[in-house]
C-alpha cells in the first residue's frame, strides 16, 4: 500500500529536460519509480536517457498513461503547469517548484480543491514510498521500508528525523513533505487521512514549525479522526516573533502560531511532541514496540 | 516584503484609495519645503516598519513650515522598537470626526482573502478583537468568485455605518482595496484610520502594506523600494549575499541546510543550554561559495564565539559544504572561531574524509546533532 | 412532496421593495408561500406588508431562517444577488431577472455548480408547486395540484400546456420554468433528474424550443435515467435558420438545434413528442388514464 | 450583436491582435481615397453580416487606388444572400503563405469556453469539422481558471504548427483573443483566416465577432455601432419600436407574448395549413401601447392579411392587451385586416368583454390557440 505514491504511480515530470528535473527525473527513475513521460513544450519527440519527451501533459497521459506529474518548472510558470496536469486529467500532482507567488497558488488551489485531486506542494521535497516509488527529491537512501508514515513540512528536517529513525531500526510506509508556503496543495489533515486509511502505516510522525494554524487543526483532526498513534515535532521554539526564519509559512503573528502554542495544542489532545530529532525517534521506538 | 506608510499609500492612490496629500522627507530642511509645498498644518509622520509609532513620539502635528522642521527634527534619529527613524512623510493635517478600519488579509488558515473591518478604528485591531469582538466584522470570500459588491454591503451593514454618503465612499473604497490586494499581490492590505472627516470625506490616514516576495518579478518597481538600510546591518549585508539569515542574541552561530532542519538546530542548541546567534539557512543548493558567504555572514556578528554546521545532505552535497567551509578559512581570518560540524546524507562520507584530510586545528567533526550541538555549546563558553 | 419550492420552503425575496419584487413577491404569500423576508440594501428595519426587509442575505438567513431566495433585482445587480444569495448559505435560488450578461452568468455557473445549490434562471418564470408554494410570476390559478411534473424553458407556453392540462382535469406536482439564457441554472437534466426522484410526479412534460442542444442530451438522459414516462413539447418548427426568436438560447447554429432535430432525438430515444400543445395535454391525458 | 469585419477588428486593435492597415469607405471616391491613404495594392472588402461574399464577388483586389474606386464601385450595392453592401472595408492587401483558422466561442451546451483552432484555416469551419476532423483541434476551459498559457501551447502542438516564431505569435494572439472575448462579452470571435505572411508575421485577416447583447450597457462605445440599416426595413422599425419581431414569408401577422408562446403559435397556424408572416412577441409586460407598436410593425408587412393575437396572460393583463388592440383600430388604418383574438389567463374575462362591447366588425374572438389559428388562416385566403 503506501500513500500518494506507489506500484501504480506512472510519473511525467513537467520540465524534464531541464538541469534539476532531469538530475532528479533519472534518480527516481533509477530508484525503481515508473517514469513515463516528460513534458518540455517545443522538446516533443526528443527522449531524456529513454524517456520520451512530449510537448503537453495531454499528449502525456494520452500517449503515456501518464497519472502522477512532478513539477520542476521555474516559479512563474509553476501554476500554469499544475493547472495544465489537473485540466489533462492527472489526478497526483507534487510541486517541487520553490517562490510561487502565493495569490496565484491561492487561485490554483480554489480551482482544483473541489476536483478530489492530490496536489503535493509547492516547495516541497516531494513523496517518498519507499521500496515503491520517489517522486520528487527525497535522498531515499536514508529511509528504509515499514510502518512509520511520516509528514511533514520541512525537507531536510525530515531527512533528519527519517536518519534517526533508520538508525534504530524502523522503516516507512511513505514519507510526505507537504511544503512551506502560505498556500500547499495538501495539509496535515489531508494527509493524515491518508494514513490513517492506508494499512501499511501504524504509527505517523507529523513534523510541524512555527507560523500558521495547521498543526493545531491538525491536533483536533487527530483527536477526533485518526485511531491510530500520532507523535510529533515542532521546530521553532526559539524564533523571535515576527521574524520570518525561512519558510515564507513560518510567520508568526501574535501569540497564536508559535511552537509553544503548537506544543501545548497537540499535548492537549494526548499526542506527545518530542524536543529533539533525536527524542522523537525514541518516542516512536518505544511507541512501536510496545 | 512590507511597505513603508507612505509607499503603501502610494499603492492606494494607483487604485484610487483617496489619501491625504504628502511628501518624503529624509532631512529637518526637506520637511520644511514639504511643509511650504502642501500648505497649511501638515502631519509629521515617522516612517518605520513597527507599530506604536505615535505612542513613542513618532506623529507630530506642525502649523507650519518652521513647526514641521522642529517636529522632523526631534522625530529623525528616535528609536521606535529598535527602528531608527530615517524617513518622514509629512501630508496635509486631517481634521478627523470618525475612524474605521479597514482591512484585506490573505489568511493562509482559510485559503481565502479574509476582509476585516469595524467603525472602532484607530486603535491596534488586536485590541478591537478582543474587547469588543462583536464591532469587529470578519469575513472571508472567495478567490475565484473575486470581488462582488455585497462584499462591501455585508461589512457596511454588519458594522452599522448608517449614513448613505458614507456607505457609498467605504463600498468604493473596499472594492479598490480588494483591486489592491489582488493586484500588487499583496498578504496584508491595512487602513488604520480609515477616517470620516466633518465634512464627510472617507480616506485612508494609514497604511499597511505587505507585498508576497515570491511575487515581487512581477512588480519590479515595489521591489525597488526595498529599505536596505532599515535593516539590522548584518542582516542587510545577509541579503546582499543571498544569504537566510536571521540575528538572535546568542554567542553560537548556526549554518544548516533547509528552514526546519537549520530552526531545529537552534532549538536543539538552546535545548543542551547554549545560546544561538542567528538563525542561518544556506538553503537547497549549498554550494561551496554559498558556505563562504554564510561563513562571512555570520562572523559579523561580534558576540558569535563558536560554530556549528548542520548538514543533512540531500540536493546538497556535504563534500561541496566541507570545501566551502575550509574555502572560508583561507578566505576570511576565521582563526579564533572553534567549528563544530556535522555532516550526513549525500556525499557525507567524502565531506568528513575532506575535513579530516585537511587536519584544520579549529574544525570540530561530531557524528551527531545533538552531540554537535552540545560540543558547539561547550565550545563558547 | 414536489420539487424544489414546497410547504418547507422559507422564501426571501431579494429586490422586494421594487415594483415588481413587491408585486410578485406579495402574490407569492397570497397563494400561500411563506415569504420570511425580503432584503433591500438600505431599507433594513422596513417590512413590506409585514414581511419584514434586511439590508443582506445573511441577515435574512439568520435572522428570519430564509432557505431560498427569489432574485427581482435589475439585470446588473443579478449575479451580484446571486453571489450573496449563495455565500450566505441559500441552497435554492429562483433567479427572474431578464438579460443579465451571459459571461457573468457562466462564471456564477461554474462558482456555485460544485456547491449542490439547486438554480433556477435567470430569465424565468419560477417554480410552482401547487397547493404548496408558488415562487416567482408563474399565474398560479391556471394549475391545480396533481401528478404531472411540467418542465419548460418558456413562460407563457408553459401556462399554455398547463392550462390545456387543466381543461383535461390534469393536475401538476410541479412547474419549473428553466429559463431561455444561454446558462442557466438547471437543465433540464437536473430537472427531470428530481421529477424522477419526486414520488408525488408520475408523469413529466418537457417542453423544449429551438437553440442549443439541452433537448437532444435530456433524451439521451431520459432513455438511461428517467423510468417515468416523458412527453414533449417543441416550440420553432416554423424558424427560419440563423434568426433569434426572442429567446437568447434560441439560435440556431447549422442544422443542429432545430425544432425538428430535437424531435428526431426524442423520438429516437422513445419520447412522444407533441404537435400542438392541445396535442400534448391530449397524450398526457391518455398516458395518464391507461 | 454581431459586428462587421471593421468592427471586430477594431476590437482586434484594441487588445493588440495584429490586423492591417484599413479604412471604410461607403462610396467609391471614399475608396479612392482610402486606397491612396493606405498606399500600395489594397483590398476592398465588402461589410455584410453573412458569410459567402468571396463567391459572391464582393472581395477584390486593387491595384492603384483608381481600381481601388472601379472596384468600390462594382461592390457596392452588390446583394450577398439578401445583404445589400454599403460599406466596404479597404486594407492594404497582404501576401499570405499559410491559412489558420483560430476561434472562442461561448459553448451553451458545455457551459464553457471552446477554443478552436487548426492550420487548415480560409474555408468555412464547418467543412474542416466535416473533411477533416482530426485537423481541427478543439478545446474547452474554466472560465474560472481563465487563461493559461497550456492553452495555447495545447492548441498550437496538438495542430502541428512546427515554426518557433510562428508558435510564439499565435500564442500572443491566443490570449489576446481570449481577452477580448471575456472584456468584450463576447458570444463568438473567430479569426478565420489567421495568415502567416511570407516573411513569417501572423495576422488576422478577417474577423468575426458577437457581442452578448445582455452584456451592451457595458460597452456603449461597441452599442452604437449597431447598423440598423443592415436590417430588414420593418425588423429596423420594429427595433426602433422596441418589439421583439422576426419577418418571414407568409401572410397571417401573429403576435403572441413570451418567446415561446409566440414561436409555438407561429408553429400551429403553419401546423393548421396557414403561411406565417412573422414572429411577434409582446415580450412580458404587454401594454396598451405595446399592442398598438406590435399592430404598426405587423401591418408594414404588404403581405399580412389577416392577424392572430394569441394571448396567454401571466404578468400581462387580457384587459390590457384589448385596450390595446382597440387604441389601434382607433389610430391606425386596420380596416382591411381581419384580427383573431384569443384571451387567457389573467383578466381573460375582462379583456373579451371588452372587445365584445366594442363590437368591431373586424375582430373576431376564438376561444383556444387552435381555434385561433384555424380561423386566422381561414380569414387570410
Amino acid at each position: 500500500m503506501a500513500i500518494i505514491v506507489d506500484n501504480d504511480t506512472r510519473l511525467v515530470v513537467q520540465g524534464l529536460t531541464g538541469s534539476e528535473g532531469r538530475f532528479h527525473g533519472l534518480r527516481n527513475k533509477a530508484y525503481g519509480t515508473n517514469v513515463v513521460a516528460g513534458v518540455t513544450p517545443g522538446k516533443g519527440g526528443q527522449d531524456v536517457d529513454g524517456i520520451p519527451v512530449f510537448d503537453t501533459v495531454a499528449k502525456a497521459v494520452d500517449e503515456a498513461g501518464a497519472n502522477t506529474s512532478l513539477i520542476f518548472v521555474p516559479a512563474r510558470f509553476a501554476a500554469d503547469a499544475i493547472y495544465e496536469a489537473i485540466d489533462a486529467g492527472i489526478g497526483t500532482v507534487i510541486c517541487i517548484t520553490e517562490h510561487v507567488p502565493a495569490h496565484e497558488m491561492l487561485r490554483a488551489y480554489t480551482y482544483f480543491r473541489p476536483k478530489g485531486v492530490t496536489m503535493i506542494g509547492p516547495n516541497c521535497p516531494g513523496v517518498l514510498s519507499p521500496g515503491k516509488a520517489n517522486v520528487g527529491i527525497i535522498p531515499a537512501e536514508i529511509f528504509t521500508e515499514g510502518s512509520v508514515g511520516l509528514v511533514s513540512r520541512s525537507g531536510t528536517l525530515t531527512y533528519q528525523i527519517g536518519h534517526e529513525l533508520t538508525q534504530l531500526g524502523l522503516g516507512n510506509s511513505t514519507i510526505v513533505g507537504i511544503g512551506g508556503d502560505p498556500v500547499v496543495g495538501s495539509s496535515f489533515i489531508d494527509v493524515l487521512a491518508k494514513f490513517e486509511a492506508d494499512p501499511q502505516t501504524e504509527l505517523i510522525v507529523m513534523v510541524g514549525e512555527i507560523g500558521g494554524d495547521e498543526e493545531e487543526k491538525a491536533a483536533q483532526y487527530i483527536a477526533e479522526h485518526v485511531s491510530k498513534p500520532v507523535l510529533s515535532y515542532i521546530a521553532g521554539f526559539s524564533a523571535p516573533p515576527g521574524k520570518t526564519m525561512g519558510h515564507a509559512g513560518a510567520i508568526i503573528s501574535g501569540s497564536s502560531g508559535t511552537a509553544q502554542a503548537k506544543k501545548e495544542a497537540l499535548e492537549a489532545r494526548g499526542i506527545q511532541v518530542g524536543t529533539t530529532p533525536t527524542e522523537v525517534a525514541q518516542l516512536v521506538a518505544e511507541r512501536i514496540k510496545a | 516584503m512590507d511597505l513603508y506608510e507612505y509607499q503603501g499609500k502610494e499603492l492606494f492612490k494607483r487604485v484610487g484609495i483617496p489619501v491625504s496629500n504628502g511628501r518624503l522627507a529624509e532631512t529637518p530642511e526637506e520637511a520644511r519645503t514639504a511643509a511650504e509645498e502642501i500648505g497649511g498644518a501638515v502631519v509629521v509622520k515617522a516612517q518605520v516598519l513597527t507599530g506604536g509609532r505615535g505612542k513613542a513620539g513618532g506623529v507630530k502635528l506642525a502649523d507650519d513650515p518652521a513647526d514641521a522642521e522642529e517636529k522632523a527634527r526631534n522625530i529623525l534619529g528616535l528609536d521606535i522598537n529598535g527602528h531608527i527613524v530615517r524617513r518622514l512623510w509629512i501630508e496635509s493635517a486631517s481634521d478627523i470626526a470618525k475612524e474605521y478600519y479597514l482591512s484585506i488579509a490573505f489568511d493562509r488558515g482559510a485559503k481565502q482573502p479574509l476582509f476585516m473591518f469595524t467603525t472602532q478604528g484607530g486603535v491596534e485591531i488586536e485590541q478591537v478583537a478582543e474587547e469588543n469582538p462583536d464591532a469587529l466584522i470578519r469575513l472571508h470570500t472567495d478567490p475565484l468568485e473575486g470581488y462582488q459588491p455585497w462584499i462591501a454591503r455585508k461589512l457596511i451593514y454588519d458594522a452599522g455605518v448608517e449614513d448613505p454618503s458614507e456607505q457609498k465612499q467605504i463600498a468604493a473604497i473596499v472594492e479598490k482595496l480588494y483591486r489592491a490586494f489582488v493586484e500588487f499581490d499583496a498578504m496584508l492590505c491595512e487602513i488604520n484610520p480609515l477616517i470620516v472627516t466633518p465634512d464627510g470625506e472617507v480616506k485612508a490616514l494609514d497604511s499597511k502594506f505587505t507585498v508576497d516576495d515570491s511575487a515581487l518579478f512581477r512588480h519590479p518597481d515595489v521591489a525597488e523600494w526595498r529599505d536596505t538600510s532599515a535593516a539590522d546591518p548584518i542582516e542587510a549585508f545577509a541579503r546582499e549575499k543571498g544569504v537566510t539569515y536571521v540575528k538572535l542574541d546568542g554567542d553560537v552561530g548556526i549554518c544548516g541546510n533547509g528552514a526546519g532542519l537549520s530552526m531545529s538546530t537552534v532549538d536543539v542548541v538552546a535545548h543542551v543550554g547554549g545560546k544561538p546567534a542567528n538563525f542561518c539557512d544556506l538553503g537547497g543548493g549549498g554550494s561551496a561559495e554559498g558556505v563562504v558567504d554564510a561563513l562571512e555572514v555570520i562572523t559579523r556578528d561580534p558576540q558569535v564565539k563558536s560554530i556549528f554546521f548542520n548538514i543533512f545532505g540531500g540536493i546538497t552535497r556535504c563534500d561541496e559544504v566541507a570545501r566551502g567551509i575550509l574555502e572560508a578559512l583561507e578566505r576570511l581570518d576565521m582563526s579564533k572561531y572553534p567549528i563544530v560540524v556535522r555532516l550526513d546524507g549525500t556525499n557525507a562520507e567524502e565531506g568528513r574524509r575532506i575535513l579530516q584530510e585537511a587536519g584544520k586545528p579549529n574544525i570540530y567533526p561530531e557524528a551527531t546533532m545533538l552531540e554537535g550541538a552540545k560540543r558547539a555549546v561547550e565550545l563558547a563558553k
